[in-house]
């Protein structure tokens, strides 16, 4: 199976300029431009929130820009709708893992394209699955079968499959452009090898793709331009030549690590105040270290290694086995366990997991407080107006009132809700999962001066972070995890970004 | 001994568990063997259960709803030939016999019962259900007797809802019409076309603290918590009893006529019902 | 704008009603007595929209109420012709709505089942109890003690209005009553506030400590027990028992507190809202019933201000998120 | 072991419940005859459930199916009476489900009403609609044109059994029909394959251009069609037409595609599932009823066997969950 080469137009184009599109008091898009042109890899580079899938949802007809133009080949095109985007030969592969378990792969392929029908509407399954089939191809992949459905498979498998969904050969306007938000965050390395190879044969065939990632390798390795957005706005537009590391985070964060990054303050005491010891749980293996008091581990590793799920079973909201302390005593099972010893958490994952969305946010504060804020079963409100007005004003947290539901907050200011949360108990052990994602600038500052704050007072923290300047700001050791087993622990101080990224590489190159 | 199915989707309510009790009290006394099978208000679902058994093979079949609506039950039974008897059901060629109380008869006997205590002239409220068809028909009666005095005047038709019985949600209509009709005299009579609203209607008289206005109630039925009402001597005034017993028992022993080969010239039974006021009540 | 029809929709037309009422019917609806009558009306559906609030607090309902109250109301009169004592026959029935209830809290929250579901084949099979205890009959006249049924004729003795006394009925009182303990429950314990952070987000509550699947099961007690003290009132009320007399009350609690819920400012179920709920009902049946609408007319219409009301709060949530 | 209970558990309940029958009833339950008679006796019921299963497949469902039967059966017979042909009448009774359905569709996809309290609403007034256009009454006798009542006692000759002719009732046809069109939609075409995108993952769906609130509101309608093809058959078998007579269908209609739902791999709704959770209740009923069990022994053990059945599912799919 080979690609159709694109004829006719041999140079299709592909602008925006002056992109505008808010959501309530959020600015996503303000300013935004892009150019795509076929033959090229373009790079979609900027940091969390600053805009680059909300631009892309406007490309796909999903969103409808506040201002702005686009123009196909020099002519403003409009894109009301999902077909329109089809219809000007534009495929779409969205950032979250958008899959239909219940049904077969070759079905979550064609979820944007007509299926293969006969005269009445009726599927012809075989053309269907054969359809499939040819894209998966293209991708050199022949260990999925189109039949298989899709919740049984891998996470790998399924984002592989949701790609090459981008490639399939319809009837309808003819492909010419690529769009993938983060394809690469949930495949291996050889996974991500195919796909490359796969875009590489797309270009020659004078396609375009417009690609975002936070994986800088692949960025500097792949792309002809590379276009970067920072809050909305339109920074930078670089050709291979120009582009550098250094100028991509010059142009992403548009400001200095010192700035961002308070410094930490010297551990005064160090009295261990978290134990592990040869922990196991999910794919963890004999999980080993020990937090002190005012200090800060962080944990780096691939996706998948299970840095999330080292959390969760700190917490107790999975089972585990093996050994954990909470100065030097024994935790017990269950996060209500944990909240009560003084382990607080702020998850990963902020609305699913942390927020009750359309609560009070002193209700979400107080939860797991619950025993300490009550005598004999009721509730004393006063006892937690004043602790959440204590906290509102530590963690410099935004809100019109106590009362004020977190549906209504901008996301930095739910991610704090959350961290007022943890800080209520007062904690001695704090974990962080991704605490600054999808948070803005200003907002990341507060966070690091409130971290800052805590280890002053000496409180131990743990952070898992796909952020590596972040974490190596921040941390006095990162430990490194691996499928599952803590490799090693390295002192933040002097690492680099690309040592670190280094080390979490390290078995699977070695 | 013979088996004999008896279906009815009405079984809840108390008139129809007293002839199904005779009829299964007279079936002992016979040797029968009897299912009782309620289908709970789905006529539909009676057709389903003639079917049944009439695969089952029973010897007789008891129904107590309109043949119009069961045509194709009546056709299997009549296709296996089985006898079906019905038991205030109503009159069709391949109903052997229907033993039933003239409802029409008794609809008129409380509606005259009425316009002659209120001396034919005032308000009146009416009860009615015109969804169950045995029901329906005593309305037909009573709206022609008060239409044939000028001066009663019908003030409501309503149709409680059954859903609970029939009496709590009869009480609240009839409470908000009192509230609706506060004078004194401005309701005269409640007229009900079986016993729960009735009893609803009285609780509805007696919690406003109205029962002196001399506000006259009838049912039908007389059913011992109307009997009960009746006797005490209150504004429930008089109901009509069917012979429930009478009907079960009866319809026991034409059918067993019918097992033993008879055929019958009459295929209506009429059991007597009789008027039922505070001196006969207990 | 959006927002205030959205807030106050629903109040201002619950307003609009009472006062159009109050016009065509100047004499008789906005009448002490008239209201004492509403409310006792109203008295066994508020216990369960109360009770059916607590489920739907965590977001989830319960289709068996209706059935439960039926069986509570039939095992209370079985145990009467059987010569149990009044306090007796009580204590078993709320017993028997109890463990209802759990059954279905262990169905939904341990075993997992839909709460559609499993409530759907309990509502079978707690009916079923009902009818196989009362041999499908209903229970009247002698088997009932005179007290019971007395207890819904009589109330508290509050004074007299005009040449009447005024007398608050026992049914409003324990209605009232159990509104408030359940408004207690829900709103000022702890317990209440780990009930709506489960209906808020079952996952973060789990994982800031709240014991989900237990209290989740403990929610369908509440209702469970609720139910059969609606049943034992509509029991005292026609002083009988029927295997089917709390049919009606499902659908109603459950109209009743989704319409409360167009009245919050979060579209979530709170207790004193689902009173509202059921007293726009109880008020639009009396109403009607005054003013001599058709029976028939009178479903329509509810069914229309229910529609309307929750169209209303829909649209503004919508054009709210829309911004 | 587990994978194995939760995908044949039900099957294999099915199974042994025909087998208990089949040998407590050597002589009638396992015949042609009986087949035809619980084919007959279920086809209102498969219409229904199959058309439900079309909204369950996008995560909605249907309360007003019920009304809906009614009321479609109230319209054909009011229709009747006013000397409309047969075909004439029929046609309408569909528009108006038709109709009916596409109000719950706008109301639930357009407006964002809940599907719960929108079709509650709307059981409320197509119920009352019904009352009015009935005045309450059941219509019956010459009104309905014998045509139509003589539908739903003939049917296909099919050859001969033993001495009797062999059968296949017209109404049987017809609910064989609907679910064959019913399958064509949901499993073959491209718009039934859309359904089940959104059911699976809305946001998904949406994603990929998948035309959400619009399909959405369209499977409102075929349920609403179903329901009053339901109501006519029901009004045919009948012969007569009663503003109530659907109402037990909507309860039936959703355990029915639940119970299906036990038997698919991921839980979902299909339709030949459905087929097979109608089929389980029919033959309940048939058995139990030759069994002389007790009406409402059988409500009960109904319920526990449907609940039997989804607890071994709910298990199952908690017990993969966890691994
Ligand atoms: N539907 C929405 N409602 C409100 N705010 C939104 C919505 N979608 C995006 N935003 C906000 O718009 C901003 C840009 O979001 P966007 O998803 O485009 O960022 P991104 O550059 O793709 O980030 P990431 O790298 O984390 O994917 C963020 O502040 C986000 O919170
Ligand atoms: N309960 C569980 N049982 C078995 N495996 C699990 C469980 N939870 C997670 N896993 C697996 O463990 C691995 C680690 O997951 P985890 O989410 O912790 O990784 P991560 O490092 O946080 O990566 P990511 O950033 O992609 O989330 C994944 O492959 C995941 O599928
Ligand atoms: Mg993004
Ligand atoms: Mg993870």
């Amino acid at each position: 199976m080979s690609y159709r080469p694109l004829i006719g137009n041999p140079m299709p184009q592909l602008a925006l300029h002056g992109v505008v599109k808010t959501y309530g008091q959020t600015r996503a898009l303000d300013g935004a431009a892009l150019e795509l042109r076929g033959g090229e890899i373009h790079a979609l580079m900027g940091e969390n929130g600053a805009g680059k899938s909300t631009l892309i949802r406007i490309l796909a007809g999903l969103e409808v820009p506040d201002a702005g133009q686009i123009t196909m080949n020099g002519a403003p095109v409009a894109l009301p709708s999902p077909a329109a985007a089809e219809g000007l030969g534009l495929r779409f592969l969205h950032q979250e893992l958008q899959i239909v378990s219940a049904l077969s792969v070759a079905e979550n392929m064609h979820l944007t394209h007509p299926y293969p029908s006969s005269g009445f509407g009726l599927v012809r399954w075989g053309a269907l699955r054969a359809s499939a089939k040819a894209a998966l191809e293209r991708l050199g992949i022949t260990h999925i079968d189109p039949r298989a459905t899709m919740g049984d498979l891998g996470p790998g498998d399924q984002m592989l499959a949701r790609i090459a969904a981008t490639l399939v050969d319809t009837k309808g306007p003819r492909p010419w452009a690529y769009v993938l938000d983060e394809p690469t965050a949930a495949l291996t390395g050889a996974e991500a090898e195919r796909l490359f190879a796969a875009l590489l044969t797309l270009r020659a065939a004078g396609h375009a793709i417009l690609y975002v990632s936070h994986r800088m390798d692949e960025v500097l390795r792949l792309s002809d331009r590379v276009t970067v957005l920072r809050d909305g706005r339109h920074v930078s537009t670089m050709g291979r030549d120009q582009v550098s590391r250094e100028q991509i985070i010059q142009d992403m964060t548009g400001r200095d690590f010192a700035t961002l990054y308070p410094p930490a303050s010297a551990p005064t005491e160090t009295a261990p105040l978290l134990q592990v010891r040869s922990l196991q749980s999910g794919i963890l293996r004999d999980i080993a270290f020990t937090v002190n008091a005012g200090e800060v581990l962080g944990l780096a590793g691939l996706s998948g290694s299970g840095r999330n799920h080292l959390l969760r079973a700190l917490m107790g909201a999975v089972p585990r086995q093996g050994q954990v302390l909470i100065k030097g005593a024994q935790l017990g099972h269950g996060p209500a366990a944990a909240w009560a010893v003084g382990l607080a958490y702020v998850p990963r994952e902020r609305r699913a997991e942390g927020l009750m969305l359309l609560q009070p946010l002193a209700d979400t504060v107080a939860l797991p407080h619950m025993p300490a804020l009550s005598t004999a079963g009721f509730v004393r409100r006063a006892w937690i107006a004043h602790l959440v007005a204590r906290l509102v004003q530590t963690v410099r947290l935004k809100a019109q009132s106590q009362a004020q539901v977190a549906a209504e907050l901008s996301g930095g200011n739910q991610q704090k809700v959350l961290f007022a949360r943890a800080l209520a108990g007062p904690p001695v052990v704090l974990l962080l999962d991704e605490p600054t994602r999808g948070v803005d600038v200003g907002a990341k500052f507060d966070i690091y001066a409130t971290i800052r704050g805590l280890t002053a007072q000496g409180v131990g923290l743990v952070i898992v972070s796909s952020d590596l300047p972040e974490l190596i700001g921040l941390c006095d050791r990162i430990g490194i995890l691996h499928s599952g087993r803590l490799t090693q622990i390295v002192p933040a101080a002097g690492l680099t970004e690309g040592a670190l990224l280094a080390l979490c590489y390290e078995k699977e190159v070695a | 001994g013979e088996k004999i199915a008896v279906i009815t989707p009405y079984l809840s309510q108390p008139g129809t568990q007293f002839y199904v009790e005779a009829f299964e009290a007279r079936a002992k006394e016979l040797g029968w063997e009897v299912n009782v099978i309620d289908t709970q208000g789905d006529v539909a679902a009676v057709i389903s259960r003639i079917e049944d058994v009439v695969a089952q093979g029973v010897n007789g079949i008891v129904i107590n709803v309109d043949p119009a609506q069961i045509g194709a039950g009546l056709d299997a039974a009549a296709a296996a030939n089985i006898p079906v008897v019905g038991m205030d059901a109503g009159a069709d060629p391949r109903i052997k016999a229907n033993v039933t109380s003239n409802g029409y008869e008794m609809a008129a006997v409380t509606s005259v019962y009425i316009a002659n205590r209120i001396g034919g002239a005032g308000g009146v409220v009416m009860f009615t259900f015109d969804a169950f068809p045995p029901v329906q028909v005593r309305g037909v009666i009573a709206d022609a007797v008060f239409k044939n005095y000028p001066d009663i005047k019908v003030l409501d038709r309503i149709t409680p809802d059954v859903s609970d019985g029939g009496i709590a949600d009869s009480r609240a209509k009839m409470e908000a019409l009192l509230a609706a009709n506060p004078e004194p005299g401005s309701i005269k009579a409640v007229w009900a076309a079986w016993d729960q609203p009735a009893l609803g209607a009285l609780q509805a008289i007696e919690a406003a603290g109205r029962q002196n206005e001399g506000i006259v109630i009838t049912g039908i039925d007389a059913n011992p918590q109307a009997r009960d009402a009746i006797a005490a001597g209150g504004n429930f005034e008089a109901s009509v009893a069917q012979d429930f017993k009478g009907i079960g028992s009866t319809a026991a022993d034409t059918l067993a006529r019918v097992l033993g080969g008879e055929v019958l010239k009459a295929n209506v039974i009429y059991v007597p019902t009789q008027l039922v006021t505070s001196v006969n009540a207990k | 704008m959006v927002r205030f029809l959205r807030h106050y929709g629903t109040l201002m037309g619950m307003a609009a009603i009472i006062v159009v009422f109050w016009v065509l019917l100047p004499d008789t609806f906005m009448t002490a007595r008239n209201w004492l009558n509403i409310t006792q009306q109203v008295s066994m559906l508020t216990v369960v929209a109360v009770a059916m609030t607590v489920v739907m607090v965590v977001g989830d309902f319960d289709l068996s109420v209706g059935s439960m109250a039926s069986l509570a109301g039939i095992v209370a009169a079985v145990l009467f012709t059987l010569g149990f004592s009044v306090p007796a026959a009580l204590a078993v029935a709320l017993g028997v709505g109890l463990v209802g209830g759990l059954v279905n809290g262990v169905l939904v929250s341990v075993i997992g089942i839909l709460p559609f579901v499993a409530t759907l084949a309990t509502l079978t099979m707690y009916s079923g109890a009902a009818f196989i205890l009362s041999g499908g009959k209903t229970i009247f006249g002698r088997d009932i003690p005179q007290a019971f049924g007395d207890f819904a004729k009589s109330g508290l003795p509050l004074g007299s209005l005009g040449d009447k006394p005024f007398v608050l009925p026992w049914l409003t009182v324990l209605a009232l009553a159990l509104t408030a303990v359940i408004f207690v429950v829900l709103e000022l314990s702890t317990y209440g506030r780990r009930l709506y952070a489960i209906g808020g987000n079952a996952e973060a509550a789990r994982l800031a400590g709240v014991r989900v699947t237990f209290l989740r099961l403990t929610a369908y007690g509440f209702t469970g027990v609720g139910a059969a003290v609606a049943g034992l009132m509509y029991a005292a009320r026609v002083a009988s028992a029927n295997p089917t007399q709390g049919e009606g009350l499902m659908l109603n609690a459950i109209a009743a507190v989704f319409l409360g819920m167009t009245l919050t400012r979060h579209g979530q179920p709170r207790v004193l809202a689902s009173v509202l709920g059921v007293l726009v009902l109880g008020i639009m049946d009396n109403g009607l019933t005054q003013l001599q609408v058709d029976s028939y007319v009178r479903e329509v219409l509810v069914g229309l201000i229910i529609l309307l009301a929750v169209s209303i709060s829909a649209l503004g949530r919508k054009a709210i998120g829309r911004r």
